[in-house]
């Protein structure tokens, strides 16, 4: 943790090993860009919200990149000393995958937990398509049980998606992006002491964020040949998923899209995990964003 | 007794035709299920592994953790066995407390540990609760049972606080004192690895969940292997040593 | 005051039934340079009196003077001999032998030459490296009783050293007892249940009473100094055996009912 | 040359004052189980209380502890909710299962390894190293095997019960003293006899220590299961209120494992008191 | 053929480092109804002679007949007193008692009635429930002798029934078990490190060799039948004791120096 004026910035983040989105942060560490914009960055991979939350609010971590969900709840409780301040990686990359041959109709998707992101979609599809659902685990248990036909399809994202599909054959069942929209699949949340005591240095990373996310864009061979390793997989498997993502440029933009934002509120609501629709203006400060990406709540 | 019958009762020799068997058993049945990843897929792995300088690093991280957790407990459980092992007070005040506390699944105290002990500590303090127990139990009872006329030649040579507990407590509970020793490096192991699940920059617990997590068992299965390997070899040691302390 | 000095010694013991009287009232003096022995039935309080004496133990009231010195706790001049088997099972022979000098601090080549000399003394010679593990139960006494031996203490006491052996390794090692005392010259106070032993060993046997126990008689043994095996058939050996048989027996018959229903 | 005193048979018994108050030896006669009970709770009180006013004056807010007395209303609370008692009764039913199929099962493997020595040295080594497995991680391959359901881990916690038990059964067996067998064989004693009447009874002291062992680890592996993976149970529930940021909630149900792991220690003790009647 | 025939009987063992000869040709005869004791050096063979007889361990040349039939297994109508504690920490006295009865599927009924006869005999009525961690020694081995007495057994063999305990205690049991014999008249055949327990318990006694084990003396004890511990006094007696010690003496320093070394 680190308190008063300081150039370190502390990132706490679910997923650095396994999602493209995230795995950007490690390469700004390691392309120097950080130190470029005079940040001196360190990363945690937390495992689930939970953690990568925690970390930040005991001061481990001065910033924290998490689920939806997590975030949301964490930062509306009591004392709570979170401070949400962007939304990260705004398209819907979510897919339900199964073996071939498997029907939507009265299917079981699998999804990680209750109160995760993943449930909050599945409820979602519940009304549109009429499936059931059942909690099971990472994207691999759910692979697996969708393989042992304990559940139809299960959860997944790029690349795990497209690597499952060249290594095993999957297909895509339901696409979550086709009957639900978009929602920003995590949320950029910072610790409010360290805010307020270095507001340029998460000016600072924003910046950087940007820019790696426009060389993502820009040059996505590139991209992918230096994500590979960090994902485990390979790059063939890496540029085919970046392919696969949609809307690239929407995807790995830090553009505050509105209707994304409401439409996670929408679907919180209908899953019962919040009473009331999130007052998007009074819940996330933009302060830190550059003006450009910024929008009215 | 002749070298065949030797052969035949030699616990090392049984040992390695179970393992060989149970390759067996692993190969046939990786056909049959993909969840359970070939031998030679996780060999390949296991080798792999160890030319990938990340890998080597994690380990080194879980190594470090493990060793500080081994022997922080291990102190720690022998300060606690020996003073409960001496004083009927510190047992009526704390024996209840510290049983209950053995049985308690200490995973679940993992979210109180976070904000205490910050993300590198807490994993360290997890290791040290699991391994302290088998320590802590083992040197309570083996203090207590040390013949009482081992005291009592203590005190007619008048021997001083300090060689009492060098020269009559600690050889008398070499026994179980190994063995809480050996209990604690494998629990040290589990419950380092078992906090890395939940939150760790490094360590082999966060390489063995990103491979489960991704469904990539031969990579998993190759880490968990390595574990078991190095807490199989140890433990095995330290018991063999066991069975020869006199 | 030479000579260990038993002034009106009682012991009691407070437990939560009770309070059990241990010793009651012993005033007894064993000679400088003596052997004197006690018998008694299980329970009266034997080992309370020798744990009093050696300062392991301290009495309720009245007291014990050793040559002239108060006891008030352990003292290195008085060596112990244990019941049980007191040997350290991770320490091989001589390192047995050595442990109370080495715990009295004398330096290492003393240890060595006085531990080989005690070794040699008690008959051991050529098992110094040997584990306790590997010795039968007499030689393990002997290596207890060579620790002893080795501090060369003024008073030597002996709790039942041999209570634990077989009748023939009984026999076998009193009479080494008795020779090393004959060398020594230690003041010797001896425990044991065997009234042959007693006999064959000592200049004066104490017979103690059930509890609360005291010393109920005193025979005094004026068989010849020179004594082997041979000494059980003569006459002298017979009526002094009956005699301590029968102060015991009433002992025994009075005790036994009560130890049983203990 | 003996200073002889005159045997007085008939001297009253001396009863000289005991060196405390009557008042420390009346403690001393209370049972040493009760006394331990009350230290105990003294214990408890004492951190419930340096807890409750750490929390309230701040000292302790990093720690993100609620307040104790939130705590006890949280968990009085959650015995109104339904879906407490579902998971309660499911992560019971777990425990219980697996404490039952863990017994037979290590049980069953004692008797085995001690009848057959040459086995049970080959297994040994790799038993007495079992425990550095995180058994969590054969997660994926019960969901195959068995599918998603409580049987998963019901299976894992079984086999991690099993192992203490089969080596303490074995140690135990080992150890009957020879003399019990020698009996069982003047008597004519048929197999079903001897394990039953000589072997098991001799050896109950380890076995029962292993058992103690066993529900341990029964507990400590359904909850860490339902932890780590499960989709319900109480283990699962922290995790998720973790997740969440429900504090109080999650207190409140780790509140109530504590609980649930000291009933079953009392339990065991009360057990073994039954078990080992008559042994000191 | 009544009684107990040892025709020629040999066991030797087989162990890495060679052989060992345990018993080597004891041809000798228990009458039926009487009371025999063994004593001998430590290590001579007697408990195997013993696990012979009650068909614990085949001899490995030569035979065992009891009241005529030939010893091929174990059998319920011989007893066996162990030297060891044999009682079950887990029963209380009656349940022990009926242990041996239960294992021979006697009748709930039938075991507790002779149970408590059994129990009556040896002394320990009040104590029946009783478990054995709260008894003494002597005690516990009063329950072993019900158990065995229970089953009224034709033969009993005791392999030094009383070794463990102290000498008061083995005083008072060697009366009970002479006592019980004289109402029981079973054969009975006593192992007996102690020459006097020998001599106050047995019509016979034979003395056995140091190793390789066989009857060296066999002495008839011509004392009255009616024997309290005043006999001790006798000049018969004396004689006895010195005639059995004599005959022990040889052996005894002849086997110590090899066990204290082995
Ligand atoms: N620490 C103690 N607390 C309470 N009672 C004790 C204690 N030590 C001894 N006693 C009691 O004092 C009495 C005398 O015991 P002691 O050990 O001196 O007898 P002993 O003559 O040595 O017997 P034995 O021949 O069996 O060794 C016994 O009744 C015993 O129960
Ligand atoms: N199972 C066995 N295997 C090898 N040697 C044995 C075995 N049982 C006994 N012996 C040897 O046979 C000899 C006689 O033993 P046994 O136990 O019969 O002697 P004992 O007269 O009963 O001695 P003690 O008086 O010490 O009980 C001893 O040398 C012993 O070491
Ligand atoms: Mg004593
Ligand atoms: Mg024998």
């Amino acid at each position: 943790g680190t308190s008063g004026t300081t150039t370190k910035l502390s990132i706490s983040a679910t997923g650095t090993d396994s999602l493209p989105f995230m795995a950007i942060l490690q390469v700004g560490i390691d392309k120097g860009w950080f130190k470029e914009a005079g940040l001196d960055v360190d990363l945690y991979n937390g495992g689930g919200g939970g953690n990568t939350l925690r970390v930040v609010t005991t001061g481990d971590a001065d910033m924290a990149i998490a689920g939806n969900t997590s975030v949301l709840l964490a930062a509306r409780q009591a004392g709570s000393n979170l401070k949400i301040v962007a939304p990260w990686f705004q398209v819907n990359d979510f897919y339900w995958i199964a073996p071939s041959g498997r029907s939507v109709t009265g299917a079981k998707l699998g999804f990680s937990s209750a109160g995760s992101s993943t449930e909050l979609l599945v409820k979602g599809l519940e009304k549109k398509l009429g499936t059931t659902s059942q909690a099971v685990g990472t994207m691999g248990d759910n692979w697996t049980a969708a393989k042992a036909g304990e559940v139809t399809a299960g959860w997944a994202m790029h690349p795990f998606v497209t690597d499952k599909q060249a290594k095993e054959g999957a297909q895509v069942l339901v696409a979550a992006r086709d009957q639900l929209g978009d929602t920003p699949a995590d949320l950029v949340a910072v610790n409010t002491d360290y805010a307020a005591d270095n507001p340029g240095n998460i000016k600072a990373f924003f910046t950087v964020a940007e820019r790696l996310n426009k060389w993502v864009v820009d040059n996505t061979d590139e991209a992918a040949k230096t994500l590979a390793p960090l994902m485990k997989v390979s790059p063939e498997v890496m540029a085919q998923s970046l392919k696969d993502t949609p809307e690239l440029a929407k995807a790995y933009s830090l553009k505050v899209d509105a209707q994304a934002l409401d439409n996670l509120s929408k679907l919180m609501v209908a899953a019962g995990q919040l009473t009331e629709p999130v007052d998007w203006a009074k819940t996330m400060d933009q302060q830190y964003l550059p003006e450009n990406v910024r929008a009215t709540l | 007794m002749t070298t065949l019958t030797k052969l035949r009762q030699s616990q090392f020799v049984g040992a390695v035709v179970l393992a060989l068997l149970a390759s067996v058993i692993w190969q046939i049945s990786s056909g049959l299920s993909f969840v359970i990843p070939s031998p030679a897929a996780t060999a390949e792995a296991f080798v792999q592994n160890f030319a990938d300088p990340r890998y080597l690093s994690d380990m080194g991280e879980t190594a470090q953790a493990v060793a500080q957790a081994f022997v922080i407990g291990t102190l720690l459980g022998g300060a606690i066995g020996v003073l409960l092992g001496l004083s009927a007070a510190a047992r009526t005040w704390l024996e209840p407390l510290l049983i209950a506390f053995n049985g308690v699944p200490k995973i679940v105290l993992y979210p109180v540990l976070l904000p205490i002990f910050s993300l590198s500590g807490s994993k360290i303090v997890m290791g040290v609760l699991f391994a302290l127990f088998p320590v802590l139990i083992n040197v309570a009872v083996g203090v207590r049972s040390i013949p009482p006329v081992y005291w009592k030649l203590g005190r007619t040579v008048q021997a001083g606080k300090w060689q009492l507990f060098v020269h009559i407590l600690l050889p008398a509970i070499r026994l179980p004192l190994l063995t809480g020793v050996r209990l604690a490096i494998s629990l040290a192991v589990v419950g380092v690895v078992l906090a890395e699940f939940f939150a760790t920059r490094f360590g082999l617990g966060r390489v063995v969940l990103q491979a489960y997590s991704h469904g990539e068992y031969a990579q998993m299965v190759s880490t968990i292997l390595l574990l078991l390997l190095v807490a199989f070899t140890v433990s095995v040691l330290l018991w063999r040593l066991e069975r020869r302390v006199r | 005051m030479e000579g260990i000095h038993l002034n009106d010694v009682h012991v009691q013991f407070d437990h939560p039934s009770g309070i059990t009287i241990a010793v009651d009232g012993v005033t007894q003096r064993v000679p400088p340079r003596s052997f004197v022995s006690i018998v008694g039935p299980s329970g009266c309080g034997k080992s309370t009196l020798l744990a009093v004496i050696a300062g392991l133990q301290p009495a309720t009231s009245g007291s014990v003077d050793i040559n002239g010195r108060r006891v008030t706790g352990p003292d290195r001049d008085i060596g112990v001999v244990f019941q049980e088997d007191s040997t350290l099972p991770w320490r091989n022979v001589s390192e047995n032998v050595e442990f109370a000098m080495q715990m009295a601090g004398v330096s290492k080549g003393e240890r060595a030459a006085k531990a080989a000399a005690a070794i040699e003394l008690v008959g051991l010679k050529g098992f110094e490296s040997s584990y306790p593990a590997t010795l039968s139960g007499g030689m393990r006494q002997r290596v207890a009783l060579a620790r002893t031996l080795a501090l060369q203490p003024g008073v030597v006491l002996m709790d039942e050293p041999f209570a634990a052996l077989d009748q023939q390794t009984r026999i076998f090692l009193g009479a080494e007892v008795r020779r090393i005392w004959e060398q020594t010259h230690q003041t010797v106070l001896f425990v044991t249940h065997d009234i042959s032993e007693a006999i064959l060993l000592s200049q004066q046997i104490w017979v103690m009473s059930y509890r609360p126990g005291h010393v109920i008689d005193v025979i005094d043994i004026d068989l010849p100094d020179e004594r082997d095996a041979s000494i059980v058939s003569s006459t002298r050996f017979n009526e002094l055996h009956n005699r301590v048989w029968t102060s015991l027996q009433k002992e025994s018959m009075r005790g036994f009912q009560d130890v049983e229903t203990a | 040359m003996a200073v002889g005193v005159e045997p007085s048979q008939q001297a009253p018994p001396k009863r000289l004052p005991p060196p405390w108050g009557a008042r420390w030896r009346a403690f001393q006669r209370v049972p040493q189980g009760v006394r331990s009970a009350a230290a105990s709770a003294v214990l408890l009180a004492l951190l419930f209380v340096a807890v409750q006013i750490g929390v309230a004056s701040g000292a302790l807010r990093q720690t993100g502890l609620p307040l104790p007395t939130e705590v006890v209303d949280g968990t009085l609370g959650l015995l109104g909710t339904g879906g407490f008692w579902s998971d309660f009764g499911r992560t019971c039913l777990e425990i219980g299962a697996s404490i039952v199929a863990g017994c037979a099962l290590g049980l069953g493997a004692g008797i085995v390894f001690w009848k057959l020595p040459l086995l049970g040295r080959v297994f040994e080594p790799y038993l007495v190293s079992f425990y550095a497995v995180p058994l969590v991680l054969f997660y994926p391959m019960m969901i195959v095997l068995v599918g998603i359901n409580a049987g998963s881990i019901i299976i894992l916690s079984s086999i991690m019960a099993a192992i203490p038990l089969a080596l303490n059964t074995r140690t135990g067996l080992q150890g009957i003293r020879p003399v019990h067998l020698k009996l069982a064989r003047t008597l004519q004693c048929n197999a079903r006899q001897t394990l039953f009447s000589i072997a098991i009874p001799a050896a109950a002291p380890m076995i029962v220590a292993g058992l103690r062992l066993a529900v341990v680890y029964a507990l400590i592996g359904s909850i860490a299961m339902e932890f780590t993976t499960a989709q319900s149970g109480l283990g699962y529930r922290i995790r998720y209120l973790y997740e969440t940021f429900d504090n109080t909630t999650m207190f409140a149900n780790i509140f109530v494992v504590l609980i649930l792991s000291v009933l079953l220690t009392v339990l065991m003790t009360l057990a073994e008191r039954v078990l080992l009647r008559g042994r000191r």
